[in-house]
């Protein structure tokens, strides 16, 4: 459940949207695409890094997504045109949403196959004595650039495979952990700011979860949300009438607290 | 036959990689089809009567491993070193790689929706991918390497069980659908 | 008994030199005397059976060998190529060598990331490699020998064509360890 599996998950655009369109509960209809957003950014912030194409491939997800979601609050008109190129479009996403599930399964076959493939130990036993003067010349046809090409080939530098996130602080945010953390606080001091229950963390991504997990207790009706103006403080109440554990019991699973399928 | 047997036997122990069916036939001057058939049975045999070596067709060839049953015993007799867990992505381009290959690198990148040169260039330095087939002018392809073939215990790419074993169920598909879908 | 014998002839396939019976009689945890009655047991039931290998103790160990009758054909075989070839791997291990050596086992094996032994012992006993320099204490090195040297046209290892300019596409490695590592 580390951040850097979930960076696996998240690494292609594809992979983004088949992720969250094949968790069970995500409509499309229903996902905000701020939140998805933010998953992204928490992600690609997290890795200190940025990914140019990977990035653009979101945007170009993101808007094929509201482009989606669009066509869905409208009604739909056969007879319109465009609505005809937005289904072929959907038709194409699917089919390489499907593509990519393909593969991925595919490559988790190969895992296996390769690891069993692992106790199998080939001969490499050297050629017997008697039958050295029967072989043919092993230099035949070698030269000494090939030498320096594979000279070259074994002695340079081998990337690392693995991003290195040694130089990170593991990140754990959990939105059910955040629930019962605000339970807590709020439940004792019954009304809070935003700001007043974020202010011990400075991680963007625990941010976002803090955020999440009052969504989770306003919609359970733990607590009331209020704002007296756009961008200003966002007040926290808690209204008692509903228990910790009730909306802990409610609450959909997010990305970060999921274990990674392949 | 028993002949025959008894010097593929010894060509089998003397070779260093898989063998062609066809270069036995060639040295024992017999149709590919009939050494192919001792091979088999050689093979079957080896298994029936638990031998601590088995016989496999792999990589375009046949080729004598240790039972994998002996596995275990055998760790201080063999070191196979870079043998690091394969990432998801890394197994995703072979997966790619295998199935439709040879690709362009940026054929892969297309079919992932994102930029895969790292992986391919890693999957090159651990020999399971290789530049390939030879005769071929820019862009360079890709394709899965002999060594990936011996790891996988495959005769070829065209061993590969169907993709289709590998889609996603109707119900899933169905379901993607449903939520990419305009509401009706 | 059945799985001993299993896992002895998995080690005999394995092994590219001789191998004592009190070696397997660690790996077995069994006495030296029982693992020699075993491997003798194997021996005369490979050669009553008619097999294409044998099993001799040979100085210092155990080891299979073809048989003797099959040698015609091995000829054949290896003279057409079947074995004995320059692999891809003794290739990276002569490049090694002659780059960078004098070398021990274990730096060759440690900059493959693979065990390298039969591929070295391949290439001593083709003097393409030689022990030496001769002053040497344990462990012993390795130098590409003057066979080599001849037949590459070089006066010495120092006339070897500089490395920089057949590294694979440096700046690619580079970009990639740019993309890789944090940012400021």
């Amino acid at each position: 459940m580390s951040y850097e599996v979930r960076l696996q998950v998240f690494e292609g655009p594809l992979d983004l949207l088949l992720h969250l369109i094949t968790r069970k509960r995500v409509d499309i209809y229903e996902v905000s695409i701020a939140t998805i957003t933010e998953e992204y950014l928490a992600a690609v912030a997290s890795a200190d890094e940025l990914d140019l194409e990977s990035s653009t491939g979101f945007l170009v997800v993101a808007a094929s997504l509201l482009e989606l979601k669009a066509a869905r609050l409208l009604p739909s008109n056969a007879q319109d045109p465009e609505a005809g190129d937005l289904l072929e479009e959907r038709d194409l996403l699917l089919a390489r949403l499907v593509e990519c599930a393909t593969f991925r399964e595919a490559g988790a076959w190969i895992l296996v196959r390769m690891e069993l493939g692992m106790a199998y130990h080939a001969r490499r036993a050297p050629l017997e004595d008697q039958f050295v003067v029967a072989a043919p010349d092993l230099l035949a046809g070698t030269t000494v650039i090939d030498v320096a090409h594979a000279a070259a080939a074994a002695l340079a530098p081998k990337p690392s495979v693995e991003v290195d996130t040694s130089h990170l602080q593991p990140i754990r945010a959990s939105v059910r952990e955040a629930i019962a953390d605000i339970a807590t606080r709020l439940g004792a001091r019954k009304q809070m700011s935003f700001e007043a229950l974020c202010d011990i963390h400075l991680e963007r991504i625990e941010i976002v979860v803090r955020f999440l997990a009052l969504l989770e207790l306003l919609k359970a009706g733990a607590l009331e949300l209020g704002q007296t103006e756009r961008f200003g403080t966002i007040t926290a109440s808690w209204t008692g009438e509903v228990g910790v554990d009730e909306v802990l019991a409610d609450v959909e699973e997010y990305a970060g607290d999921r274990e990674v399928r392949a | 036959m028993t002949d025959d047997r008894k010097v593929i036997e010894a060509i089998l122990l003397l070779a260093s990689e898989p063998v062609p069916a066809s270069a036995i036939g060639e040295v024992l001057e017999r149709p590919r089809a009939e050494v192919t058939g001792a091979l088999q049975e050689l093979a079957d045999g080896y298994t029936a009567e638990e031998r601590g070596f088995v016989l496999r067709e792999v990589a375009g060839g046949w080729r004598l491993y240790t039972s994998p049953d002996c596995a275990p015993w055998l760790e201080r007799f063999v070191s196979r070193g870079g043998a690091g867990r394969l990432t998801t992505a890394a197994l995703e381009v072979l997966a790619i790689v295998a199935y439709r290959g040879p690709l362009a690198r940026s054929e892969i990148a297309e079919i992932r929706g994102v930029d895969s040169d790292g992986v391919v260039k890693t999957l090159l330095q651990r020999e399971l991918l290789k530049i390939g087939p030879a005769d071929q002018g820019p862009p360079m392809l890709f394709s899965v390497s002999e060594e990936f073939l011996e790891r996988m215990g495959l005769r070829s790419t065209a061993d590969l069980p169907s993709l289709s074993d590998f889609m996603p169920d109707a119900e899933s598909v169905e379901d993607m659908e449903a939520k990419l879908s305009p509401r009706g």
